[in-house]
Parts: C-alpha cells; sequence; structure tokens
C-alpha cells in the first residue's frame, strides 16, 4: 500500500455517476462545500454503500477515518450520523452523512467493514444513544453503565451530573450551583 | 490493591467455562503504574499467558466537545491544549486550521513558519515522553529522566515563546497570540544540539539493550492490513510499514517547503514503533533548523476583522475598531454556516476536527478524530496469547493519551 | 544422654503420623506431604544407627534416599497437575478408575 | 495594584484556625520530644502514591526530572500499592467514573495519610464544570494541600510540598491524628 | 544440654508432622512440613550429622517444599473443595491400626538412658561420606543420577502434556 | 567458658551491624547512587539540628515513618502466615552470614578466635541451604495477602528463586573442584599469594566463568532490577508485598539489601580474595621514605577486615549500578536465560573445571 496521491483522485461528479449507477437514487444530497466532499444517503442503504465505497476498484475508499454523531435537535430527522473516509491509494477523502429520526433511532452498524467501527460506534451510542444493529458489544464506553440518559445529546443539560459515590459536604455543592 | 472487585464495570464473562488450569482474573488499572492512571485492562491469565482481555476506558472522560458546544471559538482553544496534553500546539493548530478554513483566511508566511516550528517542538516533546514513560515501565528508569530533562528544556522555550510551559492557548484562527520573543532563534539554537544529545543518550542505553530488544521485539506486532482495518495512523501506523504522514499527504502550514523523510518499520511491533519515533524526533530537529533558516519577517496574524482582534492602538482610538472588539470578544467570531473537517499530524498520527457552524459565535458541534482512540481500541487484539508482561511495553508503545482518546 | 533408642522412638512416631496421614487425608498434594515424612523418619532412623556403628554407610543411604524423595516429589506434583487438569480434582476418592 | 487586602488580619485568622485544628500539644517532655521526633521523620520520608489521570501528570514527571528534583525533600519515592503510600497525589482531573475509584485507593492507604490536590482539576474542577466531572477532589475525599495551577508550576508543587511537610510536623503522634480524622470525617459526613 | 536439645527438637518435628496431617489448609501443610524438617536437621546436627543436615534443609526445605508451595498455589484449589479429613471405613481401619501401633511403641520402644557406642572424630565430614559414596557405592551413585535423569524428564513430560 | 561466651557475643553483635548497618546505609546509597547516575541531587534535606550531613538522616527518617505506620492485615487473607513471612524474608539473609569470614584468625586473650561466627566446615553449602529458605518467605507472602498481584508476585517469585537456585550452587562447584574444600576461610585463605609476583590468585581467575555465572544467579536471587520480575511494579503493582505496609513491608525492602549483601560477601569471599590484602602485609609495607613498617597481629587483622569491607562495597557498587541502567526481563525470558543459557554453561564449566584440576593434581 503505497502513500496516498499516487492515482488521481475521482472526481466528485464522477463518483456520484457511479454511486448512482450501482445503487439508483441512494444519494439524497450532496455538496461540497469549503472543499469537503459530502453525500447524503438513505439510512436503510448505509451499510451496503459503505460496502460500495469500500470496496468498489475505482473508488477505494478504505480508510474510515471518523464515525460520529451530530444531534440537530428540532429539527426532522434529528440526528446524523457522519463517517468521514479516505482512500489511501488516491488520496481522495469524502464525507458520507445518513440521518436518523429520534423515535428509531437505529443504524446498521459497520464492524463488519472497519474494526475500528466497534469503538467509535459504542462512543456514538454511549453519547448520543443510537443504536447499532449488528454490532457485537454494544455498551457504553466513557461514562459509567449507571448513567443515565446521553450527554451530547443537545437536550442534555450541560451540568447535570450523577455522582456514583455520595459527594462530601453537600450543602457546599448546593451553595456552588446557585 | 484489590482495586474494585466489585466496582468493575466490564461484562461478564463465564469463567467457569472448561479450561485447563484455573484462569485468573487480573485487573490492570485504572489506578496502575502502567496504565497512566486512567485506563482499566481486565485480563484472564492462564499462568502468565493472557486468554481474554477487556479494555475500560472513560476515567478522564471531561466532556470536551460538549463544553466546546457552549463557548465561543476562541475559548475552545484552551479545551484543546487539554486534548493531547504532552503536544498542546499541534492541537491548538489543528483546531485554528479548522476555523481558518470555514473563512478561507490564509495566515501570513511568518506564521506558518512558526507553527510548523513549533509544532515540531511539541511533537519531540511528545515522542521523547512516550519513550521516556515506555521505558520507565520497563523498569529502564534512567533514560526516562534523561529525556524528561530533554523536554524540561523544550518546555523552557515554549514557556518563553507563549506564557505557559504546558497548556499554551497560543494560536488563533487566523494567526497568532503574540510574535516571537527577543533572542528566542539563539535559545533554540543552543537546545538544538542538548536535544540531539539526550537522543542520543536514549539511544545508547535503550537501542542496543539486549533486554530491551527482548521485551519489545515482535511484542505486540500487528500487519499492515489490520492496522490500517483499526484505522491506524501515525507513528503506529508507519511502523506497519505504511508510509502515511498527514504533513506529506496533505501538507498545511509550512510543511510543503521543508525537506524531511518519513521513517517507516516494518513489522509493525513494538520495537518498531520506538524505532520510528526515535527517527522522527530527528526529522524534527531538521524541520525546525530549516525553518529557522526560512523564516521570513512580518506580521504573525492576518489583518481580518472577522477573525483576529484589532490592534489596540485602533481600539483605543477608534469607534470601529472598539465595536469590533467588543463583538469579537462577546459574541465571537461567526463563521459560516456549514461544516468542515480539517486534519493535521498530531503526535499520535491523525488529529482531525469536524466542525459544525450554525452561523452563531458557538460551535454547533465539535467532533475530534482522536488518534489513539483508535489505536488504543487494538489493544485487545494485540494482547490477545501474549504474556501478562507484554501489556506494559506494548500499551506504552502506543502512547495512549486520555485527554485526546476520551475528551 | 539420648541414645539410639530416643532416636527410633521419635522416629517410629514419626512414620505413624506420616502414614495415619496418608491413610486419612484426601487431598493429594497432602498424602505426598505425608509420604514425606514417612521418608525422612527413615532417614532419622539411618543417621541414627549410623552414630551407632560410627560407619558412614547410613549417611550415604540417606542421601540415596534424599535423592528418590526428591524424584518422587517432583514427578508426583507433576502427576497431581496433570489430574487437575483431566479431572479437575485432587480428590483422592474421585479418583478410582486408572483410565479415562 | 489598587486591592487592600489586610495582611495582618488574614494572617491572625489564619493563625487561629490552625490553632484550632491543631491538636493540644502533648504534655510531658519526652512526649513532645517523641512527637516532634515522629513529625520530622514523617514529613522527611514521604512515600507518595501517585494517582494521576490528566495532564497535571507532565507536570508530575517534570518535578522528578534533575531541574526540580523532587527527590531532595525526601518525597522521590513512588509506590504504587496504597497500603505504603504516605501521601495521595491526586493529579488531574476526577471525574464521576474515577471517583468511586479514587476513594477506594483513599480508604486503602494506611494511616497516617495526607492528600495533596494537584492541579486546578483536583482542588476544584478547574474550568471542566459539566456533566461528567468532579468539582474537585475534595467532594470525595478529604484534602490537606491544595496547589493551584493548569497545571501547576513544579516549583509550586515544591511549594506544596514544603508546606504539606509543615503541617505534618505540626501534626502530633498516630493515635491522636485518627482520632481527629475520624472526627473531621463525622463532621463532613454529619453522621456517625 | 543435648538431651534437652533432643527432646526440644522431636517435639517440634512430631508437632509440625501432626498439623501436616491435620491443618485442613495445604499451604499451611507445606510451612508444617517446612518445620518438621528444619527440626529433623537440627536433629541430625545432634547426631554430628553436619553435612547431612545442610543438604537437608538444602533439598528439602529449600527444593522439595518450594515446590509443593508452587504446585499448591497454581492449582489454587478453594478450600470447600477439599474435606480434611472424613472417617470412612477404610479410614477407621487406618486410624485403629495407628492406634495399636502407638500402644505397640509405648510399651515396646520406649526410650531407655543409654547413649550412643563413641563415634569416630571426623563422623559428620564431607570426605567421611564422600569416601565410601564414590568407592563401595559408586553404581548407586550413578543410578541415583539416573533416577534424577528420569524425574525430570518425566515430571517435564507429565506437566507438558495436554490433557 | 565465660570468655567464649563473650567472644561469641562480640561476633555476633559485630556482624549484625555490620550487615544491618551497611543495608541501612544502602537505602541511601540507592537513592544517592540514582540521582548520580541521573543526573540529580538526591535526597538531602532532612536535617537533626541544622545538620544536613548529605541526606545520611533521610534512611533515619524512613525508618522512623516505617515503624509508626499502622500496620495492615487483609482481611481474608491468612492472618498467621502474613505476619510470619516478612521474618521468613529476612531471618535467612541474616543467618548466611554467620560463616562469612571478616578476616584471618586472630589470637585474643590466649585463644585463637576466627574472624566469622560458626565454624561450620560445610560453610558454602550452609550458605546456599539457608538462602534457599527466602524463597519461603517471598511464597507465603504473596500466598497469605489474598491478592491477585500479590500471588502472581509469589509464583514468579517461587519459580524464578527456584530455578536460579540451581545454578547458583553449581556455579560454585568449579571453586569447590579448584580449592578442595567447603570451608570458606580455607577458599580465602588459599587465594592468598600471586602468579608472576603481580596477579593476586584470586579465585576469579581461575574460575572467570564461574564467576559470571555465579553473579548473574546470585544478581536473579536478590531480586533486583533485571529481574525483579516477582515485584515488579509496572506489571503487578508491587507484587508480593502489595498489601504489606509498615514494618513488615521494611523487613521486606530490608531482607532484599541484606541479599544485595551476602551477595557482594560471597562474591569476595569466593572469587575476589575475601579477607586477602592486595598486598603482602606478613613481609611488612615498604614506604618510599619511612621504610620498611612491620605490623603486628591485630593492625594486620584490622586491614584485612577493612579490605574486605571495601571488596563488599565495591560490589554493592556495581550491584546498584546495574540496577538503575537495565530494564526488566519478561518471565519467559528470565526462566529462559536460567535452563537453556546458564544451566548448560555451569555443567560445562564444571565438566571443564574438573578435568583440569585431574590434569593439574594429577
Amino acid at each position: 500500500m503505497a502513500s496516498p496521491k499516487t492515482s488521481a483522485p475521482v472526481a466528485f461528479s464522477s463518483l456520484l455517476s457511479v454511486i448512482k449507477g450501482h445503487f439508483g437514487e441512494v444519494v439524497l444530497a450532496h455538496r461540497s462545500d469549503f472543499g469537503d466532499d459530502t453525500i447524503v444517503v438513505q439510512r436503510e442503504r448505509w451499510l451496503d454503500v459503505l460496502r460500495f465505497l469500500k470496496d468498489a476498484p475505482s473508488l477505494a475508499f478504505n480508510y474510515l477515518v471518523d464515525l460520529t454523531c451530530v444531534d440537530y435537535f428540532g429539527q426532522e430527522p434529528r440526528f446524523e450520523m457522519v463517517v468521514h473516509l479516505l482512500a489511501f491509494e488516491s488520496g481522495k477523502r469524502l464525507r458520507v452523512k445518513a440521518r436518523i429520526p429520534e423515535e428509531d433511532a437505529t443504524i446498521a452498524s459497520l464492524v463488519p467493514l472497519w474494526r475500528s467501527a466497534n469503538w467509535l460506534e459504542r462512543e456514538v451510542y454511549d453519547m448520543f444513544g443510537i443504536r447499532f444493529a449488528g454490532h457485537p458489544d454494544l455498551r457504553r464506553i466513557l461514562m459509567y453503565d449507571e448513567f443515565e440518559g446521553y450527554p451530547l445529546r443537545k437536550d442534555y443539560p450541560l451540568k447535570k451530573s450523577q455522582p456514583r459515590v455520595p459527594l462530601l459536604s453537600p450543602e457546599r455543592e448546593e451553595e456552588e450551583e446557585i | 490493591m484489590d482495586t474494585e472487585k466489585s466496582l468493575s464495570p466490564s461484562a461478564e464473562v463465564d469463567i467457569l467455562e472448561p479450561t485447563e488450569t484455573r484462569r485468573m482474573r487480573v485487573n490492570v488499572g485504572p489506578s496502575h503504574p502502567a496504565m497512566h492512571g486512567v485506563i482499566q485492562i481486565v485480563v484472564e491469565v492462564e499462568g502468565e499467558t493472557i486468554v481474554y482481555s477487556d479494555t475500560n476506558f472513560g476515567y478522564l472522560h471531561r466532556g470536551f466537545e460538549k463544553e466546546c458546544e457552549n463557548h465561543t471559538y476562541q475559548l475552545c482553544i484552551p479545551y484543546t491544549d487539554r486534548l493531547n496534553y504532552v503536544s498542546p500546539l499541534i492541537n491548538n493548530e489543528g483546531f485554528c486550521l479548522a476555523v481558518e478554513k470555514f473563512f478561507g483566511v490564509d495566515v501570513p508566511e511568518r506564521c506558518k513558519y512558526i507553527r510548523t516550528m513549533l509544532s515540531e517542538l511539541s511533537r519531540i516533546s511528545d515522542h521523547q515522553t512516550c519513550i521516556g514513560a515506555a521505558a520507565m515501565e520497563l523498569g529502564a528508569f534512567t533514560p526516562f529522566l534523561y529525556l524528561m530533562k530533554g523536554r524540561e528544556l523544550i518546555y523552557r522555550i515554549l514557556e518563553e515563546v507563549t506564557g505557559h510551559r504546558l497548556t499554551i492557548n497560543y494560536m488563533r484562527p487566523g494567526g497568532l497570540a503574540a510574535n516571537l520573543p527577543e533572542g528566542f532563534f539563539e535559545h533554540l539554537r543552543d537546545i538544538i544540539p542538548v536535544i540531539r544529545e539526550v537522543t542520543s543518550e536514549t539511544d545508547k542505553l535503550l537501542t542496543k539493550n539486549r533486554i530491551f530488544i527482548d521485551r519489545t521485539r515482535n511484542v505486540g506486532a500487528i500487519s499492515k492490513e489490520d492496522a490500517l482495518s483499526f484505522s491506524y495512523s501515525g507513528p503506529c501506523l508507519r511502523a506497519c510499514g505504511v508510509a502515511y504522514d498527514v504533513r506529506k499527504a496533505f501538507p498545511y502550514s509550512a510543511y510543503d517547503r521543508v525537506d524531511f523523510e518519513v521513517p517507516v518499520g516494518s513489522t509493525g511491533d513494538t520495537l518498531d514503533r520506538y524505532l520510528v519515533r526515535m527517527g522522527e524526533m530527528e526529522q524534527s530537529v531538521r524541520i525546525i533548523e530549516q525553518c529557522m533558516r526560512q523564516i521570513p519577517d512580518g506580521p504573525v496574524s492576518v489583518n481580518d476583522p472577522r477573525v483576529i482582534l484589532p490592534p489596540k492602538q485602533e481600539v483605543y482610538h477608534t469607534i470601529e475598531g472598539l465595536v469590533n472588539h467588543f463583538k469579537l470578544v462577546y459574541e465571537g467570531i461567526r463563521p459560516p454556516k456549514g461544516e468542515v473537517y480539517q486534519m493535521v499530524e498530531g503526535g499520535n498520527g491523525e488529529l482531525g476536527y469536524y466542525i459544525v457552524s450554525d452561523g452563531t459565535g458557538r460551535p454547533y458541534r465539535v467532533r475530534v478524530r482522536p488518534p489513539c482512540f483508535m489505536i488504543v481500541s487494538s489493544m485487545d487484539f494485540m494482547i490477545k496469547g501474549a504474556m501478562m508482561a507484554d501489556i506494559v511495553p506494548v500499551f506504552g508503545s502506543l502512547n495512549m493519551i486520555a485527554g485526546e482518546m476520551e475528551r | 544422654m539420648a541414645g539410639p533408642s530416643s532416636y527410633m522412638f521419635v522416629a517410629a512416631i514419626l512414620f505413624l503420623i506420616g502414614a495415619v496421614g496418608v491413610v486419612v487425608r484426601r487431598d493429594l498434594i497432602v498424602i505426598l506431604m505425608a509420604v514425606e515424612i514417612m521418608l525422612n523418619a527413615v532417614n532419622l532412623q539411618f543417621l541414627a544407627f549410623a552414630r551407632q556403628l560410627g560407619q558412614s554407610e547410613g549417611q550415604v543411604f540417606v542421601f540415596m534416599v534424599m535423592v528418590v524423595a526428591a524424584a518422587e516429589a517432583a514427578i508426583g506434583l507433576a502427576f497431581v497437575l496433570l489430574l487437575y487438569r483431566t479431572r479437575k480434582t485432587i480428590n483422592v476418592d474421585n479418583i478410582n478408575l486408572m483410565r479415562g | 495594584m489598587g486591592l487592600n487586602i489586610d495582611y495582618e488580619h488574614l494572617n491572625q485568622e489564619l493563625k487561629d484556625t490552625l490553632q484550632k485544628a491543631r491538636p493540644a500539644p502533648p504534655s510531658g517532655f519526652v512526649m513532645a520530644k517523641l512527637d516532634e521526633a515522629i513529625g520530622w521523620a514523617r514529613k522527611y520520608s514521604i512515600f507518595q502514591y501517585p494517582f494521576v489521570t490528566a495532564c497535571c501528570g507532565m507536570e508530575f514527571m517534570s518535578v522528578a526530572v534533575s531541574h526540580y528534583d523532587i527527590d531532595r525533600f525526601g518525597a522521590g519515592m513512588p509506590r504504587f500499592t496504597p497500603r505504603q503510600a504516605d501521601v495521595l497525589f491526586v493529579v488531574g482531573t476526577i471525574n464521576h467514573k474515577q471517583a468511586p475509584i479514587l476513594k477506594r485507593v483513599y480508604e486503602q492507604m494506611c494511616e497516617p495519610k495526607w492528600v495533596i490536590a494537584f492541579g486546578a482539576c483536583a482542588s476544584s474542577g478547574g474550568f471542566y464544570d459539566n456533566y461528567t466531572t468532579v468539582r474537585g477532589a475534595d467532594k470525595i475525599i478529604p484534602v490537606d494541600i491544595y496547589i493551584p495551577g493548569c497545571p501547576p508550576r513544579p516549583e509550586a508543587v515544591l511549594d506544596g510540598l514544603i508546606m504539606l511537610q509543615a503541617q505534618i510536623q505540626q501534626e502530633g503522634y498516630m493515635n491522636k491524628r485518627k482520632a481527629l480524622r475520624k472526627q473531621g470525617l463525622k463532621e463532613l459526613h454529619g453522621q456517625p | 544440654m543435648q538431651v534437652a536439645f533432643f527432646w526440644l527438637f522431636s517435639a517440634l518435628a512430631v508437632g509440625c508432622a501432626l498439623g501436616v496431617v491435620l491443618k485442613k489448609n495445604p499451604v499451611v501443610s507445606a510451612v508444617f512440613l517446612m518445620g518438621s524438617m528444619f527440626a529433623l536437621a537440627c536433629l541430625f546436627l545432634l547426631l554430628d550429622a553436619h553435612f547431612i543436615a545442610v543438604i537437608q534443609v538444602l533439598v528439602y526445605a529449600g527444593a522439595v517444599m518450594v515446590l509443593f508451595g508452587f504446585i499448591i498455589m497454581i492449582l489454587n484449589l478453594p478450600q470447600e473443595e477439599l474435606p480434611p479429613l472424613t472417617l470412612g471405613v477404610t479410614r477407621a481401619w487406618g486410624v485403629a491400626f495407628g492406634a495399636v501401633a502407638l500402644l505397640f511403641l509405648a510399651g515396646k520402644f520406649f526410650p531407655t538412658k543409654e547413649g550412643f557406642m563413641p563415634t569416630p572424630q571426623e563422623f559428620g565430614d564431607v570426605r567421611f561420606i564422600a569416601g565410601p559414596l564414590f568407592k563401595e557405592y559408586a553404581l548407586a551413585f550413578e543410578l541415583t543420577s539416573l533416577v534424577l535423569l528420569v524425574g525430570v524428564v518425566g515430571a517435564v513430560l507429565l506437566a507438558k502434556r495436554k490433557a | 567458658m565465660w570468655i567464649d561466651l563473650l567472644i561469641v557475643t562480640c561476633k555476633v553483635l559485630f556482624m549484625f551491624l555490620f550487615v544491618l548497618g551497611i543495608a541501612g546505609l544502602l537505602t541511601w546509597v540507592e537513592r544517592k547512587q540514582s540521582a548520580i547516575l541521573q543526573d540529580r541531587i538526591g535526597a538531602n534535606r532532612a536535617s537533626i539540628f541544622g545538620v544536613r550531613m548529605i541526606g545520611l538522616f533521610h534512611p533515619i527518617a524512613d525508618a522512623l515513618k516505617l515503624f509508626t505506620k499502622e500496620d495492615f492485615v487483609p482481611l481474608h487473607g491468612h492472618r498467621v502466615l502474613f505476619m510470619l513471612s516478612p521474618a521468613l524474608a529476612i531471618v535467612p539473609a541474616l543467618m548466611t552470614f554467620a560463616v562469612i569470614p571478616f578476616g584471618d584468625n586472630v589470637h585474643v586473650l590466649g585463644r585463637e578466635v576466627s574472624l566469622r561466627v560458626s565454624d561450620i566446615n560445610a560453610g558454602v553449602v550452609l550458605v546456599f541451604a539457608i538462602s534457599s529458605l527466602s524463597a519461603y518467605g517471598i511464597t507465603l507472602a504473596g500466598w497469605a495477602s489474598d491478592n491477585r498481584y500479590s500471588l502472581l508476585g509469589a509464583l514468579r517469585g517461587a519459580a524464578q528463586m527456584f530455578s536460579y537456585e540451581v545454578v547458583l550452587g553449581l556455579s560454585v562447584v568449579g571453586i569447590l573442584l579448584v580449592y578442595g574444600t567447603l570451608d570458606l576461610n580455607e577458599i580465602v585463605r588459599a587465594q592468598g599469594g600471586y602468579w608472576l609476583g603481580f596477579i593476586p590468585r584470586w579465585g576469579v581467575f581461575v574460575q572467570p566463568v564461574g564467576f559470571l555465572l555465579y553473579f548473574t544467579a546470585a544478581f536473579a536471587e536478590t531480586k533486583r532490577m533485571p529481574f525483579d520480575l516477582p515485584e515488579g511494579e509496572s506489571e503487578i503493582v508491587a507484587g508480593y508485598f502489595t498489601e504489606y505496609s509498615g514494618m513488615k513491608y521494611a523487613a521486606f525492602l530490608f531482607s532484599e539489601f541484606c541479599e544485595m549483601v551476602l551477595v557482594a560477601g560471597l562474591s569476595a569471599t569466593l572469587f575476589f580474595g575475601g579477607w586477602q590484602l592486595p598486598v603482602d602485609v606478613a613481609r611488612g609495607l615498604a614506604f618510599p621514605l619511612v621504610g620498611v613498617v612491620h605490623l603486628s597481629g591485630s593492625w594486620v587483622a584490622l586491614l584485612q577486615v577493612l579490605t574486605f569491607c571495601l571488596k563488599v562495597v565495591a560490589f554493592l557498587w556495581l550491584l546498584m549500578q546495574i540496577r538503575w541502567t537495565l530494564p526488566r526481563f519478561r518471565y519467559d525470558q528470565v526462566m529462559a536465560l536460567c535452563w537453556k543459557v546458564l544451566l548448560p554453561l555451569v555443567l560445562l564449566n564444571i565438566a571443564v573445571t574438573a578435568a583440569a584440576v585431574l590434569a593439574v593434581k594429577g
């Protein structure tokens, strides 16, 4: 595997047409503001699209850079999964997104494609409460098991803490809360 | 220290399943000398061989991302210092580059060189800490102190520039907080030989040390394919033989104008990771020397009222300047609506910032791509079948920085 | 003055304790230990007689016994380990088959 | 600076507080000398338990190197088992996930024991004020010395250590100290 | 003096041996066995067999017992797995036999007052043992080395074998 | 009778003071030596009445503090064995010094007195017999603590000490073959004099391989840095003494230092001429201006004791230097080193030595 940029990157438009040629209308939206190419895909085809992006020889987005989620509180659908990909051969980067509604906060897991998705998805589950279908070991990772709620959701208050041990001098605590 | 037999939040494992001899379950961490205080590896050993392990962390989760959503862009910078606290300048740089990407501003040349130079100094201190700590955990206390001595000199010069030793808060979107102080280059010229000397002393103590080699060679080896599947980056990936370096592949600041090599290993074991780091320290010194030669004079910040505070002269004497200052401080800089991803080469690899802006003075969402998160996620994979004592060098060479990993 | 008979008496008691231990205990390791006690009782006897007769043969035999005892302990314990691996027990009551 | 602080008064107040907190000096020459000797020994033989979590750990390393050398004060020996440690250095942010472990480690330490809160986060939570952080280690365990700074400079750490040494010298013999701590805990928990 | 020491160490040896058999925890048994070995070594000293005494400590206390301890800890059995003493039919026979033998001993072998015959000066010396060991009993000596070799190989084979 | 008793008491007292003193001092030396190696100053603040004495009071402070520290016994551990094992660790280490000679026999009060506590003619074997007992201390300590780190440490310690004892014992066989005796004083006496007029007849020149093997094995027995797996700080926290506090912990520390002194003393005795002076005092000391000075017997004895102490100190320094330079082995590496490298070498050494002795002596 050579260092990136050995072959010319695929143009964004041809990439879109390749995806369209394979899946039909799976890309809901696309833009490339600030130099970052972005596509939004259907949630139901999430795993298929990413598998195609990874395996198709002309694309070969074989490196999972990052996987995260954004909570657009008040919009519908509420959550947006964001995955950053890198094609190692060509040095092309791509951002893939999918919208997830609050009432059915599930999406397919990417663990079959990349092993690093394991912990990343656990983190998203921990922070946003999104469930990943097919994840081998979905449990909290940064927070403790007793923690209730999902701290990075916009409706979780910044300062609402859930202590595991009784804190000393509770009266002082109250004083500070004011 | 039977720390938290009952507290263990880990998964339940049936230890009564038929085995050859009785398995023993040992808690390594979270408050354990080799675990930097913040990671817990529950291992099950048969004799000394690890048959099962489960890595738990989050003991330093400080809510970085949530805090950022509640602060203006400038106020996020101190929080970025404390992500990878061993090389805070690189974290600053990544965040500033990401915000600059929103505005499309191009910082002055001098600023680029200073950023490059200071980033490389931070990288040296990062690698020194990593190697030193790993050596200390193997029992070699003396190399650790030698390296820390070298790091101390870097801290002093950084303090000269930025006013603080460690948590620096020096870079700003659109430039720097201040220009370089007088006598900076003389001082830098003085310490470079010392840094080289410290490195070579460590080299003598470790690289040819038979015990050190025995402890690290073929320990925690990972193949190219596995490493990529785990989204490795940085020295750990390069130790596997993949010459991927953000500084070369996607140059930022002044990296496209300096000449440096990317040290690459072959087997991806602990020894290779150590050697790659040693090589990178040498390359960093080379970059610094080139920057010292090439750096131009001039301002260190762009003259753009959207991102940079106006000069004090204008604030005191013109109403536009005063209003501009007030708005920048009170409301913060307001990038356009949208989202960016910007990566830099951190001490551990690709450090990316994904920022979503809703057009207000506070970021809607800040996500950090922590390089060591992915690297540490391979811990269980790497130590399976290894010996109990191998946890220490493997974990040390992965250079987990909890602030970055757990944010 | 403690003479040969005193030593014989002590050695006999030790031997007896060892023998009863072998019969009474169920833990294989402890049984091995009891065997060691018996061997030692014999050693004491040997030495007492050697001293009485002023000959070196008694001491030589003690030497041999020790060697055999050490080898016995090593083999015995290796056997215990193997047994535990196959049977998950070292209780002699549960080990009543030579095979399987 | 324009601040008008009555340092005289503050100092007097501090002295009074210390006087109140301090156990009565032992009666009798021999006991007093014994007390003093034990205080002396304890202050120059500090085995530390580094409870290192975060950024402050970097400066904690710096304190050990040749430029600062904490070993000069007899505190250079880290013991990673709480049983053998005298001083618990809480270095870095404590979050709610970490809190029970810190408490456990503190409880595992043998008397006499002291706690140093190293850095802003351990002292007060620092600028992390959110759902996950504990606002200072003293919310969980009693703390003797607070070292400010984010992270504190090594000089500040050494200063804190010297203050702790002075405090150790002042304190009395073990049993008395134990009683004092029990009483203090009772006050803190508000129950026997 | 000698008599006092003799009875002291004898009592120690017997007491520790009883401890081995009666204590239910195998580690404690091992410690008692070590005590018993040590007391026996002292008895050997009283018999002027210095060399054998030292070897006794070296081989038994130093090596064999550590091996026992090692194995016990490796297995690390929970205590309740092995009830210490149970009296089945055969065991009852064993105890009965022991009691009878003890009575017999007390009657027949009770120690008399007479002492040892005078022994040669060099009785406990290494040379005194080495002579016959390497001359008359050379074959036996070599055979024991064979036994040891077989022991080593056998132990390794047994322990390494996968069940 | 009472004079004999007095002499024995004096010897025992001297031996105790020597070992305890040196071991106590070693804690200070360790700190200072590491400080020098690491470009630091090291402990120097403890002062009595304003006198600092380059940190010499720090060991006193440590001892006093550990005395007054709370004594902890784990709830589920084995109480008696937990209390017993520190003693089991320290007593053998102290006992072995009984047979190490500090000097040649001297005439005191009309009788010949050997400068060692006990005259046992199987001295070498006794040393190994007793020191092999110290494995109990750590094994039982680890087991009785009811702690998994401790148990792992105990297992490692038992296996390691057990294995290296074999090499340790066999490595000295070469020396025994050469000098034909088990008596340490005899061995030292045989090392007097010179070859070619300037090479001292030290054991190390006859048994260089034997010395290296002995030193390695003995180092492993002290459980110090490259071999400190039983307490391997970064892996199993503090190994077998994880649960110990206060004086019991101090006992373990102390036994480690005592073992160091023992290793140094035995190395000096067996391989470096023990109390033999580097110059031939029997012929008198020739000074350039003063001329030949003949020394009386007691002066010679004093010089011999001093020489022995100096040799011990030199070895201790070497041990310290190694400890602060090398990283730690892994468990299987330690075992492989013992059984696959040292053991064949030591057997070869015995065979070669035996052949050579046979050839020379006929």
